[in-house]
């Protein structure tokens, strides 16, 4: 077990509203874990708690997150520093606005490197080369001399990903890492990034709004409705018997499923919570049992938060 | 709990204190400048041969200048300037600066360019001195010392304007208007200009400060000598050289009056800045939660 | 059936002065009542461009557009006013086209106060009808943009095209920041919509963004239409090397897909990149020396297909997966 | 980015035009002038035939462009016309003020930078706190307050009531003999003849005017020094620089770097239009420099001056803008090559 996180709860500081309503899930050494979710579901909340980035709009007020055994959720400032980056990479959304404006590509991922450890500047130098052409990108040592604003959009995400990459971590979040990019472009990324993780044997977060992104490339799943995660199981399980109502949806209206003229509505609003299940609102199957909390059904590998929830029946 | 409401409290003292004291002070001097007359009927040209530079005293709570008037009631009725021309100058600075900076924003292309750099050209010279030349060029009368301000506010305006004007056509706003059919005019009256106003609402306490920055400076260098009565400028002016000899009162007093009037404006206007920023830029939406 | 919308020849250039691009070449293009078609390509390709030529928002720089029959390529913005009720738009970006100030009901009021006599309470009553058809809550219509999420913010502006019951309606990408939820709710709103007539043309950077709804699929790359046919034919049997490369693209939820694709080189160019000979010749996997020189015209497949490309005629453009 | 060659010829070409609005400007002011024009050629009390000689050789009766065009001529020609009250040439007595301003500009510059950049600092990293209310509080105030009334404040109590400074009489004591003009500092120059009297007035002289001006220029650049870190604080790419586990000095070090650009445009501009707030602090001080001149020239609606001294601050601010622009593409260059 690479990251295990239990029952991860987070409240906004400004108003004390709970954001995050208990968070589980786990990676492995070597798989890929998409977390998946609606906007706003707390996708992005829970990479920033892992790492410890919440303040000050935020604060962490219950769980645990066991990195290779050690809590990252009390851990002291100073040592977390000293994780992020090195052992744990972070692939973030926006990718241009991710990089320095006022440092050139190169020194960037020279200084990167020179964070967590003492470095020989030729010998960095040579690395960020390296580094940058195995991601893929032309004339690397051209475009270490440029600035994040001269780059494409697909070479600025490749360079995010080898800042990622460049110090060899054991686990890599990467949150919506081509949100915004053309779809030649998005299948590019996510290729290298799939290429990467394997080779190097390195545990993934993928988090992202798309359903497709995770059946393609993650190896195990888990979606996240209004600040819980509603169902978690290995990818082939949970596409093959999805337990809970939301993940049945979110498969069935995958735009190339989605049989137009049902008539039904999927989205909405979400409700003011009140307790209960949240899904209650959107949920066709919601019954009077459906107003105290839904127990986790299922254990292993596969289980879902919800009390029609059948985990192995066809 | 409490430290909830500590928290709200201290959001309410951002956001509320600014412009109650900002309010406060204006109504202090608008109903004491209203009320003068009634409650403290000195006459503001009266000389009390016997009492020249007077300490301040229970008869005269701000003491006497060196033709023996009230100082207090001179500073009270100086108020009336500090009201008047940046009123009046805002008038003719909004009234001249919003079309032009309207029609360059909308029009865009050369136009655009050609009054960007004329405004560039003119916003090189200070403005204060640029306005206290033109009052010294065309003679020193109240009129002229609005219309100096006035135009070098307009200035101010017509940029400010012209650069939200073009956010708002790049952002689509004003396309978007134009795919229901809305005609250009009515767009413009009804969204942009509505719009544009209050984004530069802060903007408007802040001119009307320098506008009583400009109007005290002039009266200090003895420009505008047409407002040598008691407007506070003028009254530092004729204090000087009795400060200097330790007689401080006949121009600190009416020093005080500007600085206050001015902090009064100038807070104003950093609370309605920090509300702008809260709302955030049109249609950027609220709901992702806290601010870093 | 009637062709409610329909461009002849448009060309479209875009940008000031010397740095003017052409953004679309040629184009032909019609959609006829209660019919969807859809437009797909990636950024630069002329989406926008195309979605405005329809209600001319743009001028053409060459051929005609028309509505209902009649060439509105020349027709004075002051007559265009009165259609702009009958042939409406929703924008790219939900978000910045809103008047800030302004509810969600008085923003879907609006065209029915421009186009309409109705009195206050007909359009209040309309624009109630209207929201329970959106599932837009009551609550809801009271609010301010900056107070309402993306994917409502999203019904609010097609609200405001459809509140006048156009005949065309063009969306240009609507459901790119949505989830997928909200996606499929609009889709729904949309194949609803053909139902009732309304000609529509919606464009999305994927195929997969348009399929659900679109009768016909037109792909555009660098301003040119390289194939355009019925939904089902594009989906079963894409011929144009681009057009299978875009579909491998598409994430789907079939696991047994997984890593079958066409992988293109370099990037989606812009109209500033434009090379001689076929557009898409440079980074297309299955291109000849003479794709470099000659550009393709889009040439008539069977009945009911164009695609422009020079393998075509000979049956060698489908490309291999690879893996 | 584009090529030297063009840039600065795009920077000529936009300032000859700037230079261009500028003289239309002064020339509008010229025009305005309530007293007939030739009265500012021709002195004082022109004689009425020299009057009539001056309205032809000026082309006073020519149509309003021939008149521009003429004046375009003259001032190009360093021509500025003579001060109505001295009837000396107005650029020989401008440039012979310019060292005194340039004096009191540079230390007060300095001084304020050395008060605003921490203070704006250490209150973005404070935002909502004690120090940064504090610091915005004394900024605001510092904004509100007119010029001639700090020095006047500042004349009260350190001159008048504490004696700590010496009378507002210049940049030396009245007594004392001026020593020899050679960088146009008195300071400096009283040092360089070794004159250890002169040398301490006029550094007395100095205090209380650089004071002055530093509070001021202080307090506006805390509140631009504040704004522009914050908006650092704020942006994706410190998260990120965060998540890659920089310490606290290297996202500090990230910060100022990022906020330098703004900090420098904001003080460009501050430079630019200082000569306003330098000249007020000249009157009070009876400085003897540009600023002071200028306003005198307004109050005794000495156009010539007033014209001359308009010119000369636009085409400072000019100079300064010029410099800011040349500055930021050698910093670009700089970083390129590092």
């Amino acid at each position: 077990m690479l990251l295990d996180v239990q029952d991860l709860r987070v409240e906004r500081v400004a108003d004390g509203a709970p954001a995050l309503a208990g968070v589980s899930f786990r990676v492995v050494k070597g798989r890929i874990l998409g977390l998946v979710g609606e906007h706003g579901a707390g996708k992005s909340l829970t990479a920033s708690a892992i790492l410890g980035l919440l303040r000050p709009a935020a604060r962490v007020v219950g769980g645990r997150a066991l990195f290779e055994g050690q809590d990252l959720l009390r851990m002291s400032d100073a040592d977390l520093t000293r994780l992020r980056g090195a052992r744990i990479g972070f692939v973030v959304q926006s990718g241009h606005a991710t990089l320095d404006p006022s440092t050139r590509v190169g020194a960037q991922l020279i200084r990167a490197m020179s964070i967590h450890r003492p470095i020989v500047k030729a010998e960095a130098a040579w690395r960020a080369e390296t580094i940058m052409s195995s991601m893929g990108i032309p004339e690397p040592r051209q475009r270490m001399r440029e600035w994040p604003h001269e780059l494409t959009p697909s070479t600025v995400q490749r360079v995010v990903v080898a800042l990622a990459l460049i110090n060899e971590p054991q686990l890599l979040i990467a949150d919506e890492p081509t949100a915004g990019l053309n779809i030649t472009t998005q299948m590019q990324i996510l290729d290298l990034l799939h290429l990467e993780l394997r080779r190097r044997r390195i545990g993934g977060v993928i988090i992202t709004r798309d359903l497709g992104v995770v059946a393609q490339y993650c190896d195990d799943v888990a979606v996240m409705f209004a600040g819980q995660v509603v169902e978690q199981g290995p990818v082939a399980q949970v596409f093959a018997r999805p337990a809970h109502p939301f993940t049945r949806t979110l498969i069935a209206i995958m735009p190339d499923r989605l049989a137009t003229g049902g008539g039904r509505a999927y989205g909405g609003p979400l409700p003011e919570s009140g307790g209960g299940c949240p899904y209650r609102p959107r949920c066709d199957q919601a019954a009077e049992r459906c107003a105290t909390a839904p127990p986790l059904v299922g254990a292993g590998v596969h289980a879902a938060r919800c009390h029609f929830a059948r985990i192995g029946a066809a | 709990m409490t430290a909830r409401a500590m928290r709200l409290l201290r959001g309410l003292q951002d956001r509320g204190l600014g412009v109650a004291f900002g309010l406060l002070v204006l109504a202090g001097f608008a109903a004491a400048l209203m009320m003068r007359p009634v409650v403290w009927p000195q006459g503001l040209a009266f000389e009390d041969a016997q009492r020249l530079l007077a300490f301040p005293s229970l008869r005269q709570p701000m003491g006497t200048d060196a033709n023996g008037r009230d100082v207090l009631a001179r500073v009270i009725d100086g108020a009336r300037y500090a009201f008047m021309v940046p009123l009046a100058a805002l008038v003719v600075g909004i009234g001249l600066g919003a079309p032009v900076g309207l029609a360059a924003g909308l029009r865009g292309g050369s136009l655009d360019l050609l009054l960007r750099r004329l405004l560039q050209g003119v916003g090189l010279v200070p403005p204060m001195l640029l306005a206290m030349a033109l009052v010294s060029a065309m003679g020193p009368s109240l009129w002229h010392v609005v219309v100096a301000i006035g135009l070098l506010q307009a200035v101010g305006f017509a940029r400010a304007m012209r650069d939200h004007v073009r956010a708002m056509h790049d952002s689509g706003f004003i396309e978007g208007a134009a795919a229901i059919g809305s005609p250009v005019l009515r767009t413009v009256m009804m969204h942009l200009l509505p719009n544009t106003l209050a984004r530069i609402a802060g903007e408007i306490p802040r001119q009307a400060a320098w506008a009583l920055g400009t109007l005290a400076a002039m009266g200090f260098v003895g420009i505008a000598t047409a407002t040598s009565g008691t407007e506070w400028g003028s009254m530092i002016r004729e204090g000087t050289e009795y400060l200097l000899a330790g007689q401080w009162w006949a121009a600190l007093f009416p020093g005080l009056a500007l600085l206050l009037f001015g902090a009064a404006l100038h807070t104003l206007a950093a609370s309605l800045d920090e509300r702008l920023l809260l709302r955030g830029p049109p249609g950027s939406g609220n709901s992702a939660g806290g601010r870093g | 059936m009637t062709v409610v919308g329909e461009l002849r020849r448009v060309s479209v250039s875009l940008g000031p002065g010397e740095r003017r691009v052409a953004a679309l070449t040629r184009i032909d293009m019609q959609v006829e009542e209660g019919r969807v078609l859809g437009v797909v390509g990636e950024s630069g390709a002329g989406k926008s461009s195309l979605a405005r030529s329809f209600l001319r928002l743009v001028a053409p720089e060459d051929g005609a557009v028309l509505f209902e029959g009649s060439d509105i390529t020349a027709t004075p913005e002051r007559r265009l006013r009165r259609l702009r009720s009958r042939m409406t738009m929703v924008f790219r970006d939900a978000t910045t086209v809103l008047d800030p100030r302004l509810t969600a009901r008085a923003l879907i009021e609006e065209p029915l106060r421009l186009h309409t006599g109705m009195g206050s309470g007909e359009r209040r009553a309309a624009v109630d009808a209207l929201a329970e058809r959106l599932r837009l809550r009551p609550a809801e219509l009271e609010r301010r943009p900056g107070e309402l999420g993306i994917d409502r913010l999203q019904l609010v502006n097609v609200g405001r095209a459809i509140v006048t019951q156009p005949r065309l309606l063009v969306l240009d990408e609507p459901t790119r920041d949505l989830d997928t939820a909200a996606a499929a709710d609009l889709l729904n709103l949309l194949a609803e919509l053909r139902t009732g007539g309304m000609a529509i043309v919606m464009t999305g950077h994927d195929i997969a963004a348009v399929q659900p709804v679109a009768d016909r699929i037109a792909v555009l790359y660098l301003g040119e239409i390289v194939e355009e046919g019925a939904t089902a034919d594009i989906l079963r049997d894409a011929l144009h090397p681009y057009t299978q490369a875009l579909l491998s693209a598409h994430l789907a939820a079939d696991l047994t897909r997984r890593g079958r694709r066409i992988r293109l080189r370099g990037e989606p160019p812009t109209p500033e990149d434009r090379t001689p000979g076929c557009g898409f010749a440079p980074r297309c996997p299955i291109a000849e020396n003479r794709c470099r020189s000659g550009a393709p015209t889009p040439n008539q497949v069977g009945t009911d297909r164009r695609v422009a490309c020079l393998r075509v005629l000979e049956g060698t453009s489908r490309i291999p997966l690879t893996r | 980015m584009e090529r030297p060659g063009r840039f600065l010829l795009r920077l000529l070409g936009l300032a000859a035009f700037l230079i261009l609005v500028l003289m239309v400007l002064s020339f509008l002011l010229l025009k305005l002038g309530a007293a007939p024009s030739v009265v500012l050629l021709g002195g004082p009390n022109p004689l009425p035939e020299e009057q009539a000689r001056l309205v032809a050789d000026y082309g006073l009766d020519r149509p309003v462009v021939v008149q521009f065009i003429r004046y375009l001529i003259r001032v190009v020609s360093f021509d500025f016309g003579r001060s109505w009250l001295t009837a000396e040439p107005v650029l020989t007595e401008l440039l012979s003020r310019v060292p005194a301003t340039l004096e009191l500009m540079l230390y007060g510059l300095l001084a304020g930078a050395l008060i605003g950049v921490p203070v704006g600092v250490a209150a973005a990293f404070a935002r909502g706190g004690a120090e940064d209310r504090a610091a915005r509080g004394a900024a605001i105030l510092g904004e509100a307050m007119p010029p001639f009334l700090l020095c006047l404040v500042l004349l009260l109590v350190l001159f008048r009531w504490l004696d700590l400074s010496p009378a507002p009489t210049g940049r030396l004591s009245v007594v004392l003999t001026p020593p020899p003009v050679v960088t146009g500092s008195v300071f400096v120059d009283a040092v360089l003849m070794q004159d250890g009297i002169a040398a301490r007035s006029a550094l007395g002289h100095l205090i209380l005017p650089v004071l002055s001006l530093a509070l001021l220029v202080g307090a506006s650049l805390t509140l631009l020094v504040r704004s522009a870190v914050l908006a650092q604080l704020q942006t994706a790419h410190l998260a990120y620089a965060r998540a890659q586990g920089m310490s606290r000095e290297m996202l500090t070090g990230i910060v100022l770097w990022g906020a330098t650009p703004a900090i420098l445009s904001g003080l460009t501009a501050q430079t630019a239009t200082l000569i306003g707030t330098t000249a007020l602090v000249e009157f009070v001080f009876a400085w003897g420099g540009v600023g002071q001149y200028g306003l005198d020239a307004m109050a005794k609606a000495d156009f010539a001056g007033v014209q001359g001294f308009i010119l000369l601050s636009g085409l400072f601010a000019l100079l300064v803008h010029g410099f800011h622009g040349l500055l930021r593409r050698l910093v670009g260059l700089r970083i390129r090559r590092a």
